[in-house]
């Protein structure tokens, strides 16, 4: 057959699971080394994109041919974290592809600027392959870290410097409460793989050193997802930080959190349901409530904003509202369709962001008022941009729409029985009805208002090729959605085993 | 059948989408320069369209054009691709293809980027045709937000002075509502699931529907009904649609009127009273009452108007309560007429629309109390202004006046077998009050002493095109008048056959 | 001995000083140490429960987020710095220009 | 051979309806004498259809000839088009076709300045003449409602034919656009009023065609009290039509429109309409001799009304039209009368009763045929009066007989013969049309109402003759006004040459009955117990003229006819009685009631603007502020919603980490709540 993971295997050994991740690794290495030599960013960003395509390759490979392996009891490779490393690869990839072009990226460090995407890649990567609490810990630490230096990365903003410091402070105060969550956890269940804790706890059953466990974890990774209350420094963080980056951290560190959340609470609840040792029901309406309060916040506050890249940040922090439903409902066709929903999040935010971000780099400002008459000055961009908002308000046929329409219909229905999470599905509705009216505001400004002036714009190349990427990436998902959705199926039906 | 076309044309329905699509595009290419080809562009393609879809209509055996293709089959769904026309929809699907045609041939001035204005209406135009002509559940509700982002732009590019208001009132509202229908659907779809795959397709719904409860019904019945009934629109949701039309260029009036809204109630009859029979039976009596609450509520507005547009969007509400009531009746002769309406009414509130249209650009103002005498000006225009509105008031001999014979009739059943037959009294209160606005509508625009409040050195009659689209529509209105078996026989069976699944004949 | 919860309240504690001060204090230095006290109270626990259930791995977790804590604090003043640098002054009150 | 072509007889008109009007403008005359044509086709195609059928055995038995095709379904019921041929019909479309012919030559004269417009009017009139006779000839309640409508639509349009650039001015043209509005509307109240009689009579009966309707075992099988719906509700369209007491105030407005209009809605068509249904369906209403007595009391009441209001009218075309509505008034008073005997016969079986109420419905047709012609004749005369002088208020006129022979003596005739006087065509059909209502006051219970209404019958035609003659001395006799000496002769062929026709028909055609004319216009129950229109026995001359010489009530009326012919001499020609003592120069409270129409318009306008406009005023409330309010108030809470909650978002550090651990806080609360609430664990 095509696939053929042996290839891998082959090369790597027995460390073929994290394959895709050594070879980051190694670009991330070599990265100062390649700017310090050519002082071209160009150079370094050639090098980043045939890394980052080689481990793309390597993690089709593997993902395609259904390669399954674990290394030394901390990392496994499934179709689970197949799926994952391919969402983190192609946010990656999008993500250095327009650095190099960006105004606002560094100038001077730009090969330790890579180095760290890459960094951040990997240890996101390192989650989604994690068997163990310690390599969950140590994948987000990696990813947190890097981005705080990323958003501090910014040439000559104050705004850059501010956020930096709020988010250092908000991650650092939830990387204890994750700790604290992770150290109470590893009390209660005498290990930090995570097979066995789910084991041992299916035993044992439900303890407070448990809850307090939960709750600290969820306000950790809650910080990861930006889910109301902890969502906060989101939309500084967003607005603050160089526009790749806020697209880096809106589409990639924010599933982040996700993949923590699935790997440690589906595995421990599903065995508990499975051995009914405790009601997980309990723990789901703690999710389906933040859920609720998540994706309300997130529109409602959205409608007042002027700056688009906070209007993005709360539209996203609306986005992880809806994934949580995940948590809430709890099925495997759920999980299928919320890493489905992760998906064609990636290209419809990182779409809209990267919109953002030429913009910024053609001199046009962030204010939604600044977009007026743009229709008129770049079509293109214009219509690329009202697609990623249509496909963000779950319009049809875009694959926001078919996205959601999964998520959704999870929450109603699992398998031939309805589910008793119908009420949050008509509060996700309802919000998706509001979001509409953000997203229009923008069109309206683009496509309806006069501009100031009617001179048309270029764009740097890799921006338009990103943006086409992702165009291309929203109308197929949503009109042949099977492309991705079988994998996560799979990837679900891993996970639950 | 009065004629039957000897030939087939495969993949038809597939065409009636791809046409206009095509079309679309190659006239959102006639950009810059060639702007004034894009009339020609978009006349052509809506023209093949209207053609295709009368092919439908001389085709004896409607069945051989059903169109099936799985599409989506993944984590226990499976959408699929199946397009099918039946006596309830190939009314509509002639309507539209003529609709468009017509309205693209009306607006053949327009000025002001000409390419995208005819480029929404032939999008437009694809959503449209496919909301009919889609049997399958995924495919319906992508069809049926299609519809939506065209009008929008139509209303926000081309409208009037408080085109922004009403345009994201329009779009927002409608959305709501369909997303609520959606919630419905997901209901009706995944409740009827079995084996584990909920299969969205028309039919496996329909042959899973055996299993809904009773209580299932009528809460369902209740999401679907008011998806459906905001677009239709019935009272209290009605709102949007008379800032819509005020606002809204004429072209996308008369596709807002003429179709858009009988989506509404095609949806009601196709989903609602099809699957859901039993919610059906318990809501009658509300549908009922809100019918003819939109019927003389409407009329009432309508008498209040000052802008003539805004009156026969009222009109339009007063109208589509009849269909309401007429489908609520759940008899045979009720679910014709019904379907009947829908078709009257879309070629009636073309004509009023278009004439509303001209008042607006060639004699410069709607505002009813700024006219008078008019009709000394433009003969033309005074003619077939009373044309439209004699129609609309249901006179003999014009199509508009069977269906509400028809409508009234099923009521008057209706209202013996629940023995209220002073019910009746409230029908010809509407037909009444119809009469009255219109009747004084024109007194005050077309008669009288000529107005001096407004100049009227510059106003001209009827240009050719819009005289075209405006003749054709009035000849088929005469048309179905005199000979309304032409439509009739099309959903005599379909409807027949609903009502006796509905368990009432 | 001395029974294990009293090890757990003594950590409790320590993570909840280590939260007020961060909600409280000003400085945003200060506010970085108090989130290595907070980290510490986790690392206490690990220690704790290693040693109760005599199991290795909950010392060799809390190496991993002692050197974690160091690399996020070296980040944390960097950033701190540049901060300053930027904006000449690293009170959280006075670093608040973006909001609502 | 011709019957079969019976659709011919619509149709044709119908064509010129469509020819003029798509080419009318090239045409001479504006398209004329197509509809000259058109009539004239009508009318020829008419007598060769009657002399065919009256000369068949149909006629006989069963009485009428009718074919029809499947129209159209609804549901199970079909409808059908055809025609239905009986006695009735032919007497409708002869003299409809033959003085609408006369009305559009007169039109050549009279409308020869308007110019373009003749197209337009030309080609609606040949609508209208479409609309009367198809009426006539439809063979089904439906097919007969559509051509009722288009006649209204016919008359909508006619009446406000000077509804803009009216020759006398704006205010002229805004008065004939109100009244035709106010035409179409009232009547419309009465079609939907048919419309829902339609409905009953389908639901009950399962068809709308006569034959199934009318046959006497179907009715008989329905429940009365919906034939009495049914025919309560019809009837309720002919008062509409017919401008019958209440809705009797549409015809004097609609006097905004021609002359020739008038005429025509006068005497060949519209209101004749109401009268032709009634007698149409006859056979429904004598189910119930209630609804006949409504019939007649209506008829009774209105004839009264209107001819005190034309008593001091000063406007000739007014009176005329009041006298129209009293005449009509006359036509239902006898087939009410008549219906009631007839229908209290057929409850008890009494073949003498039906026969007598037979009379009723002869006099009632009887007198719509003589009424046809003077009225048309009155019409067009007034036409030629105005026509010459340019005034419609007699006041202005006067002396106008030694400039206008011929109109003047012609309209004499018309007067002499609506007035009754002796062996004048009215008098005939005045006289049965009394003599009907004074039998109907012996029979039944309620039968002393039909008594009281010959009394009002008598007075009226008191009346009659005082204001017709009031009319004619005030326009011919007395010393010329200034619109006399303005006047330019008499009027051109085309419009006398009419006239004169029509004044020896006018003179003429009541004396038919004595010669057997009444055989074809009777109505009685035949071998098949069937209703049956004509081939009744007549009563022959000798027999009618027995009726009417030998009852001293004939003599009565005569003598009230004169003395009023007398006073109108003494008051208006001869000038020796001065009115103005009686009604203290029009300043008596009856007087300011005549000249108000009794109050019936202000009481419409009031009651019409306060349902109509009132009530839409306060809907439209609702809807911008209650329900639209509502909806924007909606989305703006969410937006402020928005702006509020955004405020959280101090910027703040501190306060951000304050809001995580106060989540974590509340987490820890909310799963203890919901541990307890739900006992897990």
């Amino acid at each position: 057959m095509i696939f053929d993971s042996s290839i891998v295997t082959s090369v790597f050994g027995q460390f073929a699971p994290i394959a895709p991740m050594i070879v980051l690794i190694i670009g991330a290495l070599v990265m100062p080394a390649v700017f310090f030599a050519t002082k071209r960013r160009g150079a370094v960003t050639g090098v980043a994109m045939a890394v980052i395509l080689i481990s793309i390759l390597f993690n089709v490979l593997m993902l395609a041919d259904g390669y399954q392996g674990e290394y030394a009891g901390l990392f496994a490779y499934d179709a689970f974290s197949g799926v994952m490393i391919l969402l983190f690869q192609a946010v990656i990839f999008l993500t250095a592809l327009v650095s190099v072009s960006s105004s606002e990226t560094t100038r001077m460090h730009y090969g330790a600027y890579n180095s760290l995407l890459l960094a951040a890649a990997v240890g996101m990567m390192f989650v989604a392959t994690a068997s163990d609490l310690i390599t969950i810990f140590l994948g987000i630490e990696l990813a947190s870290i890097t981005s705080y230096v990323l958003v501090a990365m910014k040439r000559s903003d104050p705004r850059a410097a501010e956020a930096a410091v709020k988010y250092v402070i908000i991650g650092g105060l939830s990387t204890a409460l994750t700790l604290y969550g992770l150290s109470m956890l590893y009390g209660v269940a005498g290990t930090t793989n995570i097979a066995d804790i789910a084991a041992a706890l299916s035993t044992q059953g439900f303890s407070w050193a448990f809850g307090i466990a939960m709750i600290t974890m969820i306000a950790g990774f809650g910080f990861k997802i930006a889910a109301v209350p902890f969502h906060a420094w989101a939309p500084d963080v967003y607005e603050g930080a160089a526009t790749p980056v806020s697209m880096f951290l809106g589409t990639g560190s924010k599933k982040v959190g996700f993949v923590a959340l699935f790997k440690i609470f589906l595995v421990i609840f599903v065995a508990a349901n499975a051995t009914a040792s405790f009601a997980t029901e309990e723990m789901q309406y703690i999710f389906a409530i933040i859920a609720a309060i998540t994706m309300t916040v997130g529109n409602v506050v959205a409608i007042s904003q002027t700056n688009i890249k906070r209007m993005l940040a709360y539209s996203s922090i609306a986005q992880a509202g809806y994934i949580l439903i995940v948590m809430a409902v709890m099925t495997e066709y759920a999980l299928a369709s919320g890493m489905f929903h992760m998906f064609t999040h990636v290209f419809m935010k990182g779409g809209a962001f990267l919109v953002v971000g030429a913009l910024i780099t053609v001199g046009i400002g962030e204010k939604i008022s600044d977009y007026r008459g743009l229709a008129k000055r770049a079509p293109f961009i214009a219509f690329a941009m009202t697609v990623f908002l249509f496909a963000l308000a779950g319009i049809p046929p875009l694959a926001g729409f078919t996205s959601k329409l999964f998520l959704f219909s999870s929450a109603i229905y699992d398998n031939g029985v309805m589910t008793q999470w119908i009420w949050l599905a008509f509060i996700a509705i309802l919000n998706s009805a509001i979001s509409l009216y953000y997203y229009t505001r923008v069109v309206k400004a683009m496509y309806i208002e006069k501009g100031d002036t009617a001179e048309r714009i270029r764009i740097p190349k890799t921006f338009a090729a990103a943006i086409a990427i992702s165009f291309v990436f929203v109308i197929v998902l949503g009109v042949f959605p099977q492309l991705i959705m079988d994998f996560c199926a799979d990837a679900a039906s891993a996970l639950f085993g | 059948m009065f004629f039957e076309l000897p030939f087939e044309i495969p993949y038809l329905l597939t065409l009636l989408l791809v046409v206009p699509l095509v079309g679309a595009m190659a006239t959102l290419a006639m950009g810059g320069e060639r702007q004034k080809y894009a009339k020609y562009t978009a006349g052509v393609f809506s023209g093949i369209t209207m053609v295709l879809s009368m092919v439908l209509l001389f085709t004896p055996d409607l069945s051989v054009y059903n169109e099936s293709h799985t599409w989506i089959e993944t984590a226990g769904l499976r959408m699929s691709y199946i397009l099918t026309v039946d006596g309830l929809s190939i009314l509509m699907v002639f309507l539209t293809g003529l609709l468009v045609f017509l309205s693209t041939v009306f607006s053949a001035r327009e000025k002001d980027k000409p390419h995208y204005f005819f480029a929404l209406l032939l999008a437009m135009e694809v959503g449209l045709m496919g909301v009919y002509t889609a049997a399958d559940y995924f495919l319906f509700y992508i069809m049926w937000e299609v519809t939506l982002i065209p009008m929008y732009f139509l209303i926000s590019w081309f409208g009037g002075p408080r085109r922004h208001y009403a345009a994201i009132k329009f779009f927002i509202y409608t959305h709501v509502a369909s997303l609520v229908m959606l919630i419905g659907i997901f209901a009706i779809v995944f409740g009827a699931a079995s084996g584990g795959v909920a299969d969205f397709s028309f039919e496996a719904v329909l042959a899973g529907s055996a299993v809904f409860g009773s209580t299932f019904q009528i809460l369902v019945f209740g999401l679907l009904f008011f998806g459906f009934a905001v677009k239709m629109p019935i009272v209290p949701f009605h709102t949007w649609l008379p800032d819509a039309h005020v606002e809204a260029p004429t072209a996308g009036s008369v596709l807002l009127a003429g179709v858009m809204l009988k989506m509404g109630s095609y949806g009601i009859i196709r989903v609602c009273l099809e699957v859901l029979p039993e919610g059906a039976q318990y809501w009658q009596p509300i549908m009922i009452f809100i019918g003819i609450l939109a019927m003389i509520y409407g009329a009432y507005a309508c008498i209040a108007q000052k802008d003539l547009k805004k009156m026969v969007a009222f009109s339009s509400i007063s109208h589509m309560g009849m269909v309401m009531i007429s489908i609520a009746c759940l008899s045979s002769i009720g679910i014709q007429f019904a379907i009947f309406q829908m078709f009257a009414h879309g070629l009636i509130s073309a004509v009023l629309f278009m004439v509303c249209g001209m008042a607006g650009h060639s004699i410069g103002t709607r505002e009813i109390p700024l006219l008078g005498g008019i009709a000394g000006k433009m003969p033309v225009f005074a003619a077939f202004m009373m044309f439209g509105f004699m129609a609309s008031l249901g006179l003999p001999g014009l199509v508009g006046f069977w269906a509400e014979f028809g409508i009234i009739f099923s009521f008057y059943d209706y209202a013996v077998s629940v023995d209220m037959i002073w019910l009746i009294a409230l029908c010809l209160l509407s037909l009444l009050l119809t009469a009255g606005y219109y009747l004084w509508a024109m007194q005050r625009t077309l008669f009288g002493r000529l107005t001096n409040k407004i100049d009227l050195s510059h106003i001209h009659d009827v240009s050719r095109p819009e005289a075209i689209a405006l003749g054709v529509i009035c000849a088929l209105i005469a048309l179905y008048g005199l000979w309304p078996d032409l439509a009739l026989s099309y959903i005599d069976g379909y409807a027949s056959s609903l009502a006796a699944s509905l368990g009432v004949i | 001995m001395i029974p294990i919860e009293v090890y757990l309240v003594f950590a409790a504690i320590l993570f909840a000083i280590g939260a007020y001060g961060v909600v409280v204090k000003n400085n945003t230095i200060v506010v970085l140490m108090c989130i290595e006290l907070m980290l510490n109270a986790a690392n206490i626990n690990f220690i704790v429960f290693s040693a109760f259930t005599t199991d290795v791995l909950g010392q060799v977790f809390v190496i991993m987020s002692i050197s974690v804590a160091a690399a996020e604090v070296a980040v944390g003043i960097a950033i701190l710095l540049n901060a300053y640098k930027v904006k000449n002054t690293i009170e959280a009150d006075s670093l608040a220009s973006m909001r609502w | 051979m011709f019957v079969e072509y019976t659709w011919l007889v619509p149709l044709v008109p119908m064509l010129c309806f469509v020819i003029v009007g798509a080419f009318g403008k090239k045409m001479p005359e504006g398209g004329g004498p197509v509809a000259i044509f058109g009539a004239l086709f009508a009318f020829v195609m008419s007598v060769l259809i009657s002399y065919e059928f009256f000369t068949s055995a149909a006629y006989s038995d069963p009485g009428f000839i009718t074919a029809q095709i499947a129209w159209f379904s609804i549901g199970d019921f079909t409808i059908n088009v055809g025609y239905y041929i009986d006695s009735l019909s032919c007497l409708m479309i002869l003299f409809a076709s033959f003085i609408s012919m006369l009305i559009f030559i007169y039109s050549i004269g009279y409308m020869h300045g308007e110019g373009v417009k003749k197209r337009r009017y030309y080609a609606e009139v040949s609508l209208f003449l479409t609309g009367m006779l198809g009426l006539a000839v439809s063979s089904n309640f439906l097919e007969m409602f559509v051509f009722w409508e288009a006649m209204g639509l016919c008359s909508y349009l006619l009446i406000g034919f000077w509804g803009f650039t009216h020759p006398n001015g704006d205010d002229a043209a805004d008065n004939a656009a109100s009244a035709a509005k106010k035409a179409f509307l009232v009547t419309r109240l009465g079609d939907v009023c048919l419309m829902g009689g339609l409905f009953v009579l389908l639901y009950a009966f399962g068809s709308l065609d006569y034959v199934t309707v009318f046959d006497t075992a179907a009715m008989a099988a329905v429940d009365p009290n919906m034939i009495m719906l049914a025919s309560l509700l019809i009837f309720g369209g002919v008062i509409g039509k017919s401008a019958q007491f209440p809705l009797l105030d549409w015809l004097p407005d609609a006097m905004a429109g021609p002359t020739t209009v008038s005429a025509l809605i006068h005497a060949a068509t519209m209101v004749k309409a109401g009268v032709y249904l009634v007698a149409r369906c006859f056979p429904l209403f004598t189910q119930n001799p209630e609804v006949m007595l409504f019939v007649g009391l209506i008829g009774g009441i209105t004839a009264f009304f209107a001819a005190t209001m034309a008593l001091n009218n000063m406007n000739i075309k007014k009176v005329l039209a009041y006298s129209t509505l009293s005449q009509l008034g006359y036509m239902f008073l006898a087939l009410g009368a008549g219906g009631y005997m007839m229908a209290l016969g057929i409850q008890s079986g009494d073949n003498h009763l039906i026969a007598a109420g037979a009379v009723g419905y002869t006099a009632g047709c009887l007198h719509m045929v003589n009424h046809a012609f003077f009225k048309a004749l009155l019409f067009l005369g007034s036409g030629s009066v105005i026509h010459a002088t340019g005034t419609e208020d007699m006041r202005e006129m006067g002396g106008l007989h030694k400039k206008m022979k011929i109109t003047s003596i012609t309209m004499l005739i018309g007067s002499l013969s609506i007035a009754g006087f002796p062996l004048f065509s009215g008098f005939w059909s005045k006289e049965l049309v009394l003599e009907a209502a004074m039998h109907a006051g012996d029979y039944g219970v309620e039968g002393y109402l039909f008594t009281i209404m010959w009394v009002l019958a008598i007075v009226t035609a008191f009346m009659t003759a005082f204001y017709m003659f009031r009319m004619w001395f005030m326009t011919f006799k007395g010393k010329p006004g200034h619109g006399t000496e303005h006047s330019h002769g008499e009027s051109p062929k085309s419009m006398t040459a009419p006239l004169v026709v029509l004044s020896a028909f006018a003179a003429a055609i009541g004396c038919m009955i004595l010669f057997g004319f009444d055989e074809y216009i009777t109505i009685g129950i035949n071998g098949a117990g069937q209703f049956q229109v004509g081939s009744g026995h007549g009563h022959g001359m000798v027999g009618w003229l027995e009726d009417i010489f030998l009852s001293a009530y004939t003599y009565l009326t005569v003598v009230l006819v004169l003395a009023a012919i007398g006073i109108a001499y003494l008051m208006y020609s001869k000038k020796s009685v001065d009115p103005g003592k009686i009604n203290r120069n029009g300043n008596s409270l009856l007087y300011r009631a005549l000249s108000n129409r009794w109050y019936f318009p202000q009481l419409y306008n009031r009651i019409g603007w306060g349902l109509g406009y009132g009530v839409a005023k306060g809907v439209e409330f609702v809807d911008r502020d209650v329900i639209d309010g509502t909806v924007n108030a909606l989305s703006a809470a969410v937006v402020g919603g928005g702006e509020s909650l955004s405020r959280v978002q101090t910027g703040n550090v501190r306060d951000y980490a304050a809001m995580v651990m106060i989540g974590v806080v509340l987490l820890f609360a909310v799963i203890v709540a919901l541990f307890y609430f739900m006992g897990g664990a």
